[in-house]
């Protein structure tokens, strides 16, 4: 029998077409992007404290994820000789164009940050170019949020509110993780606390996200990478806070649960808002009540 | 199944190498100057005797 | 809408397309013609069994897309003869709609969209780096990028046609005048009066889509005719674009960076033992 | 300040988001539009259907860039359909094959060969074949000609390719020349040719959109003809009711107000119903039936009707399965005997009057002698309208339903509407395709919409009318200029053979001495001035003698016969593909695996190519390659754009298209195969004293050629085709012929065509610029009419009908005809005009006479001669019908033809025992997407994709009652054959309640075979060969089969299902045999 068409959708297929994103490559540089921008301010606030292994671990580790969040990108796309072309115009109402540009600023802050600390070089150079990394830094944490969410893909875009809170968590939770990972116990109070309030904030907002969102939260509700993800985090941070405090090994082990649970959080952000495109209903019905409260409003006045 | 591990290799491979870098730039010298006191050429070698 | 501001379509320069559904014959003529033109390549060939459709959607290779929908509903007064059964016939072609405000056209981070002289959104495939970024922006499922050429591809409404005068090429081909292309403003007064006409022969659920400034994209460049809900033609019924809500996203962005600036400040506040 | 870094453009410019002018590129500010920069435009034409689109061919670089609709033609106002829209890839695309391949006997795979050498060996082939074949008498009477050689196709080529096909060929004494046009609408032509006096169309397309009912029965007139279909919208649009009668709810009954579900093959007996109703209700257009038609015409007291004779016709020869048509005549009148047994006849013929034939009617109209009696009072038990009430008062509103399946509501619904949209003021048209022509019976279902039309009033005035469908882009032109066995140009019979015939002997048999039939003598003897030229002369007959002669029917099904036999030895296929489009698809190839030779002239690698390496045969085992000893020749085609020619759409409209670039490679069009095929010939057969070899020698070859490929001229064919008088300059209509041999014309009904010298095809005035008839778009036949009998527009006295239908009427002031549309009518002959009784020709016809090619000038509603199997329609079942005829004793069509062969086996019907094993009704029909047998759809990509698979249509409760599932596989199955298709169930194919039972019927679309890209089996695979008698035309749009789920068996399996079947069902030699 020729299939019914049914109400919800054209042979129960999505109305949007799928992001041809690959979450290795998004996702990850989701990932990436947010560890590079909280390490770099992590970096700054460890160096201008005097803990200069944690900030130099910090500049090397943010430097590093820049330049894995870079590859990422390019190599997601259809024409990364073209790359470029994304310095072609500055778009304010794109996401995408915007954090390009802001990480043109951020990279030779980051680079340079992370040579002078290794190099020891141009100490004065390397200090501005720390502050200013870590200045920039939040933003490269968060415009990812805006970037998922200006997106016609119901869970992300629905999600708008949250999901910078939970990009910032997540981003202070990894770069917390890998200060645990990678700094002395002596240097590694910030990296500790970052990653405990980042934690914190990132199960609080996934939770907010999920409340609000009401039935097109399932997708998030059903994800087990975000639960391992919330897991994850809350572990690290509190095995960080405790026996991290005394033991370098387990220090060590925190920080990669923080990390490894920051980058499940993105993963399952992103499969989630992936499910939820490919489910019609997902469009369909939020549509559906919107304009039915609409009817409903313009009947009442 | 193989396909979909492949194509996470890369990005497991950028992280491990993100924080071998950063743990060794974090048990460098607090006042890490290996550039600055001539010592570029033999950072790695030295890195390596270096201890806590 | 935040974003628009600077975006003023000149409407009484702007063209489209009027789709009547109720007069398609859902001969594919347009998804042809259109391929003819633009040299776009073959979709693949799948034999789906969803009655005659087997393009499926739309997507960087296929640019105009006839849905066809079987429904054991009445349609107006015809009498289909199809046993007890009330049935109906459904046929539509979609295609980019052009959108007054559109989310593609916003999310572009290298300009390769960008809307030209007659109104339409057009992706310039010198320009495009296959970012894919319009893919989820847009809430038709509209635009697609092309496996081959790595760049976004969709309906140009005939861009370089337009340039010379001409009508895109699906419009011209049209048996039926299902696909009507002119002046945005006259179309929508014809689609008016269309539709008390369909009406009046008794398709009571006919309605236009797409044809309102004030929905959720600001109207569409490319509106319709259906005789059914949008959903049932792969539609969204209230579609908007997202970068409507941008600009409370930026805030959110920056009280969270701000937020996380001062958060990560403070974890370090106390200086080292 | 304009900058090349967009940035700065933003920054500094009024475009600050960016999302305009800005963001612009330099190669997107430079892009044109390549119609607009093309070096020229290039006037063509479609090349599929007959809608006759007219293309706008732009070239540049002498390629082609892009072709699309010319918004100039006032039929498709710039529209194509998706084949249309193709046509750029068909032309251009990447499937074309653009080299000649040879296969030697026995050989796996193809060779390239030089096309020289391919030619010259080809014309040896013809000229061997020809001698060894040579047929100097048949049965002991002189035929002149040769079995060993067939030729199949033409209606896809233009009339010029045509003509030259038929001319030569002739010449060379063959007769099996056919073309599709035999298996698509030759009942067409027999039809309306009896009913009305022309095989053609009435009406145009653009003339529907002034219809208030138009009923389109027998065609899916949106799917197969969607730019046609816009005038049906236009109509639809201004308030006409669309009613859509057809077994399955297509995308035509889609846009209907009224889908009918009919059981495929019974529309005999819905319209027969509809016929009851009229005249039982006396809704019948009183004044028009009295004047215009034969109703009040009075028939002869030995005429005895299927209602007396249970299902025959009085003159029914049991034996001989056909009938002595004496006793159908008009009172008074000399017996007049029918065709088919010609010798019988033909004494008393030649000494007396001559017959009416089938498909002599073209062009013309069956002739008749003598004045008939009338009652004018329409009373009279033995006056035709009589004979019709007695006939048809057995086709009541029941018997619909238990025929046809169709409740009566419906059927009232329609009986409704017709009536109620006919009238002075209102017109109602049937539109119909091969839904009508393809049975055993084809003809008749034609002959019965006739009827009603006339019964209505609804001919020759606008908005009313048949219109008939045809599929090919020159499939009407291919039967003017016929390659058809049975015919010579402009209708003109083929003489059949008869001891000491001379010319005059032929015309006293076949030309009739009334109406512009009378003239037929002046239209031969040019005919063969034409052909021989300076060698046709008074004194030997202008060579009528050299005119090979037939001996029964040659048609394409008998040619497939006799080459399975092996006296037919070498075959050309020119742009047909017999091997999916014929009926019985594996007979087809049995007879071209029997062949000594076989030239394939397409644009791409069809079945009929290939068979002998990857056929289904080859795949079963019941034929292996290395054994296979014919020799193919496969020489590629040129297509519309590459040549110059004319197509006659369905309308009868010539229209031109110009040559746009040269063909590529070895592409060649087949006016340069067939040109240099006969000079290749005749330098051969040069200085040969063989009187055989005379009429090729002697035959006018001389056509200037030019370019590099040494094209014929097709403008000089075309002249010659329109004809010229004895100073050479060209004739401006068929009325300045002459029969003394002064004028020379190879079509008369084309006369007129180059007018003036001037090439009136390719006029292409803007439909904008003329009234809606638009006469100066091209030129139609005959003598650029668009709607025919169009004298019965207006009332006797010569005044329209009504306002709202004026179309033609008489000045009495000016003493003239005048009109929207060119008068079907002598000009100056006043409606008050009443013959002289001794009145011969034109002269005999009256002021009253609107069918001026009838020799009584009136439509027939009563067939006296014509029609081999019946003067009125009756309903018979289709030769495999799993349905026993509740209408009469006489289960299936007593005078159809039938061809026993193990591999075309019949099935039982009916009540007969075995019938059941073939449960369920099957039809076939066209996609909008695909084209005919494939070769110029399934090989192009764009339109593959949109239909990819062979897939079958079946019910829910079929489904169910089968176990078939969506999406997969079901295997179907009849006595001949079996094949698979995808499942698509749908409500589009309701279930029938007939007679207390549910039939289910399945759908199968005919385009599919295993080449190209859009593959399955083919649906020819499952019909039989079994043929209307008049027209030699196939029955495939009604069979019976079974069908069950999953994929057919492969290899020898597939053919032992086959045979388990037909043991199941009892199947023999003799099944479905009797007459």
């Amino acid at each position: 029998m020729v299939p019914k068409a049914d109400f919800d959708s054209y042979y129960g297929r999505p109305v949007l077409n799928e992001p041809t994103w690959r979450a290795a490559d998004i996702a990850g540089y989701l990932f990436l992007g947010g560890l590079a921008g909280a390490s770099s301010t992590l970096a700054a606030a460890a160096e201008l404290t005097g803990r200069p292994r944690l900030a130099r671990a910090a500049k090397v580790g943010a430097l590093g994820a820049l330049g894995g969040s870079l590859y990422a990108l390019i190599h997601d796309l259809g024409r990364p000789e073209r790359f470029v072309n994304m310095l072609r115009v500055f778009k304010v109402t794109s996401p995408m164009s915007v954090g390009t540009w802001i990480l043109t600023a951020y990279g030779p802050h980051a680079g340079a940050a992370a040579a002078t600390g290794v190099t020891g070089l141009f100490p004065g150079l390397g200090r501005a170019a720390t502050v200013g990394a870590g200045v920039v830094g939040p933003a490269v944490a968060t415009y990812t949020a805006a970037l998922i969410c200006d997106t016609a893909v119901p869970v992300w875009h629905e999600a708008y509110r949250e999901m910078p809170f939970l990009f910032a968590g997540s981003a202070a939770a990894s770069a917390g993780g890998l200060g645990l990972l990678a700094a002395p116990l002596s240097e590694a109070g910030p990296a500790r606390r970052a990653a405990l309030a980042g934690a914190a904030v990132e199960v609080a907002a996934a939770a907010r996200m999920e409340r609000r969102l009401g039935p097109l939260a399932e997708p998030l509700k059903r994800s087990g990478l975000l639960r391992l993800g919330e897991a994850l985090s809350l572990a690290g941070a509190l095995a960080g806070a405790t026996v991290g405090r005394r033991s370098r090994v387990a220090a060590m082990a925190a920080g990669a649960a923080l990390l490894a649970g920051s980058a499940c959080t993105r993963f399952g952000i992103f499969q989630a808002g992936m499910e939820s495109a490919n489910d019609p209903k997902h469009t369909v019905q939020p549509q559906r009540r919107r304009l039915a409260r609409a009817r409903a409003e313009r009947d009442l006045t | 199944m193989k396909h979909k591990v492949l194509e996470y290799l890369p990005f497991v491979g950028i992280v491990l190498a993100i924080c071998t870098a950063s743990w060794v730039a974090g048990r460098m010298p607090a006042e890490g100057r290996a550039f600055a006191a001539g010592l570029g050429r033999t950072a790695g070698p030295r890195r390596r005797t270096i201890s806590r | 809408m935040a974003f628009d501001l600077d975006e003023r379509l000149d409407e009484g320069r702007r063209v489209g397309f009027f789709t009547d559904t109720s007069i398609c014959i859902g001969c594919k003529a347009c998804e042809v013609a259109c391929k003819e033109w633009n040299h776009v390549p073959d979709d693949g060939l799948n034999f789906t069994g969803w009655s005659y459709d087997n393009t499926v959607k739309l997507s960087a290779d296929t640019w105009r897309h006839v849905a066809f929908v079987e429904q054991r509903k009445p349609l107006g007064h015809q009498e289909p003869g199809v046993g007890d059964l009330d049935f109906r016939w459904l046929m539509a072609s979609d295609v980019c709609k052009h959108c007054t405000h559109a989310a593609c056209l916003d999310v572009c981070p290298t300009g390769s969209l960008f809307r030209t002289e007659f109104g339409t959104v057009v992706v310039q495939e010198d320009v495009c780096n296959g970012c894919g970024y319009c893919v989820p922006a847009c809430p038709f499922g509209v635009i697609g990028k092309r496996e081959t050429s790595g760049t976004a591809a969709k309906c140009t409404m005939c861009y370089d046609r337009l340039g010379a005068g001409e009508e895109p090429a699906c419009a011209k081909t049209c048996p039926t005048d299902s696909i009507q292309f002119g002046d945005l403003d006259e179309l929508r007064e014809r689609a008016e009066r269309r539709l008390e006409q369909v009406r009046a022969a008794g398709a009571a659920s006919a309605r236009l889509y797409g044809h309102d400034p004030d929905d959720g994209v600001g109207g569409t460049g490319a509106f319709f005719l259906l005789l059914d809900e949008p959903e049932v033609y792969g539609l969204p019924p209230d579609p908007v674009v997202t970068t409507r809500d941008l600009p409370s996203m930026w805030r959110q962005a920056g009280v969270a960076a701000v937020a996380l600036l001062a958060g990560l400040a403070a974890t370090a506040w106390r200086r080292k033992r | 300040m304009e900058f090349g870094w967009p940035l700065l453009r933003q920054l500094t410019g009024a475009d600050r988001t960016a999302r305009g002018p800005a963001a612009k590129s330099a190669r997107t500010a430079g892009l044109r539009a390549r119609t607009s920069t093309a070096d020229r435009v290039v006037k063509s034409v479609c090349p599929y259907c007959a809608v006759g689109c007219a293309q706008n061919v732009y070239v540049r670089d002498e390629r082609v860039v892009q072709i699309e609709g010319d918004p100039d033609s006032p039929v498709s106002r710039g529209r194509l359909c998706p084949k249309g829209a193709a046509s750029l890839q068909l032309t251009t695309g990447s499937g074309r094959q653009y080299g000649a391949l040879y296969r030697p006997p026995g050989a796996a795979d193809w060779q390239p060969i030089e096309l020289d050498t391919a030619m010259d060996m080809i014309a040896d082939r013809i000229i061997e074949t020809r001698r060894a074949t040579w047929e100097r008498e048949h049965d002991g009477l002189p035929t002149g000609r040769t079995m060993g050689i067939a030729s199949l196709g033409g209606a896809t080529l233009d009339n010029e390719e045509n003509y030259l096909i038929k001319k030569l060929l002739t010449a060379l004494g063959v007769v099996q020349i056919e073309n599709q046009a035999r298996v698509c609408h030759s009942s067409t032509v027999v039809g309306l040719g009896t009913s009305f006096g022309r095989g053609g169309a009435t009406t145009y397309l653009q003339d529907l959109q002034h219809s208030d009912c138009v009923i389109i029965e027998g065609s899916n007139f949106a799917e197969a003809h969607p730019v046609g279909f816009q005038w049906v919208m236009e109509a639809k649009a201004r308030g006409a009711v669309i009613i859509h009668v057809d077994p399955r709810f297509t995308r035509t009954s889609a846009l209907a107000d009224l889908h009918v579900p009919i059981r495929a093959g019974s529309d005999v007996a819905f319209l027969g119903a509809i016929i009851n109703h009229v005249l039982e209700n006396e809704l019948y257009f009183h004044e028009y039936v009295v004047n215009y038609t034969n109703a009040a015409t009075i028939l002869s007291e030995d005429y005895r009707d299927a209602e007396d004779l249970d299902g025959v016709f009085s003159g029914f020869d049991e034996q001989g399965r056909s009938y002595d048509v004496a006793s159908w005549q008009y009172e008074g009148m000399e017996a007049v005997a029918a065709s088919g047994d010609r010798d019988q006849e033909y004494a008393k013929r030649t000494g007396s009057s001559p017959p009416g034939r089938p498909e002599t009617q073209g062009g013309t109209g069956a002739p008749l002698n003598g004045r008939p009696q009338r009652d004018e009072t329409l009373r009279h038990p033995r006056c035709v309208l009589q004979v019709l009430r007695r006939h048809y008062a057995r086709y009541t509103p029941e018997m619909v339903e238990r025929v046809c399946g169709v409740p009566r509501h419906l059927f009232e619904e329609v009986c409704r509407h017709l009536t109620e949209n006919s009238g002075p003021d209102k017109t109602a048209e049937f539109v119909y395709a091969v839904g009508w022509t393809q049975h055993s019976d084809g003809s008749q279902f034609i002959r019965a919409a006739c009827i009603l039309q006339l019964l209505l009033g609804n001919i020759g005035r606008p908005g009313g009318g048949i219109q008939a469908l045809r599929g090919h882009a020159s499939i009407q032109g291919s039967s003017d200029i016929p390659t058809l066995f049975n015919l010579l140009p402009g209708y003109i019979p083929m003489p059949h053979a008869h001891e000491n015939e001379q010319l005059r002997d032929f015309l006293r048999a076949d030309a009739p001495t009334k109406g512009f039939w009378a003239n037929m003598p002046a239209y031969l003897v040019s005919l063969l001035k034409a052909w021989w030229g300076e060698s046709a002369r008074a004194d030997n007959d202008y060579r009528f003698g050299w005119l090979p002669r037939l001996t029964g029917s040659h048609s394409t099904y008998d040619t497939v016969l006799a080459q399975i036999e092996g006296t037919c030895k070498g075959y050309l296929l020119l742009g047909e593909n017999p091997a999916v489009g014929s009926a019985n698809a594996k007979m087809q190839r049995l007879g071209m695996a029997n062949l000594d030779w076989l030239v394939v002239r397409d644009l791409n690698l069809i079945e009929s190519a290939t068979w002998w390496k990857d056929g289904p045969e080859i795949e079963t085992g019941e034929l292996r390659t290395a054994d296979l000893r014919t020799e193919v020749f496969f020489l590629p085609a040129a297509c519309h754009t590459e040549k110059d020619g004319s197509f006659t759409n369905t309308n009868r409209m010539l229209q031109w298209h110009h040559r746009a670039v040269e063909p590529r490679g070895d592409a060649r069009s087949d006016l340069w195969f067939m040109y240099h095929l006969g000079r290749i010939i005749r330098e051969k057969l040069a200085g040969s004293r063989d009187p055989v070899d005379a009429p090729v020698l002697d035959l006018t070859w001389d056509y200037p050629t030019h370019g590099e490929t040494a094209e014929p001229s097709a403008e000089a064919v075309l002249a010659e085709i329109n004809g010229r008088d004895a100073q050479g300059r060209p004739l401006s209509g068929y009325t300045e012929l002459k029969d003394d041999g002064s004028t020379a014309c190879g079509c008369w009904i084309y006369c007129g065509v180059y007018a003036g010298g001037i090439n009136q095809a390719a006029r292409r005035k803007p439909a904008s610029e003329q009234n809606w008839i638009a006469a100066e778009w091209a030129w139609a036949w005959p003598a650029n009419r668009r709607i025919l009998y169009n004298r019965a527009s207006a009332r006797p006295d010569g005044s329209p009908w009504s306002e709202r239908k004026r179309l033609v009427w008489w000045d009495a002031q000016a003493g003239e005809w005048t009109g929207y549309d060119v008068p079907d009518f002598e000009a100056d002959k006043d409606p008050g005009y009443r013959p002289p009784p001794d009145a011969q020709g034109v002269a005999a016809l009256s002021g009253i006479d609107p069918f001026i090619m009838q020799a009584d000038g009136k439509g027939w509603l009563f067939a006296p001669a014509g029609v081999v199997d019946g003067p009125l329609p009756t309903h018979y079942e289709p030769q495999d019908s799993p349905v026993a005829n509740p209408l009469y004793g006489r289960q299936r069509n007593p005078v159809r033809k039938v061809y026993p062969h193990e591999n075309n086996r019949y099935q039982p019907s009916g009540d007969e025992p075995g019938a059941s094993v073939y449960p369920y009704v099957v039809t076939t029909y066209r996609l909008t997407e695909h084209f005919t047998a494939g070769g110029m759809s399934r090989f192009t990509p764009y339109l593959s994709e949109l239909q990819p698979e062979m897939f079958c249509e079946v019910s829910p409760e079929l489904a169910a009652e089968r176990g078939l599932v969506h999406g997969d596989w079901a295997t179907i199955v009849t006595a001949r054959n079996a094949i698979e298709a995808r499942v698509m169930v749908t409500d589009r194919m309701p279930s029938l309640h007939l007679d207390g039972r549910v039939l289910h019927q399945i759908g199968l679309p005919f385009h599919f075979g295993p080449n190209g890209l859009a593959r399955g089996d083919a649906a020819n695979e499952l019909s039989a060969i079994s043929l209307d008698p008049n027209s030699h035309i196939q029955e495939v749009k009604a069979l019976s089969a079974d069908i069950r789920p999953g994929r057919r068996p492969r290899g020898a399996a597939l053919p032992e299902l086959v045979r388990a079947y037909q043991r199941r069902a009892g199947v023999s030699a003799g099944t479905g045999m009797e007459a």
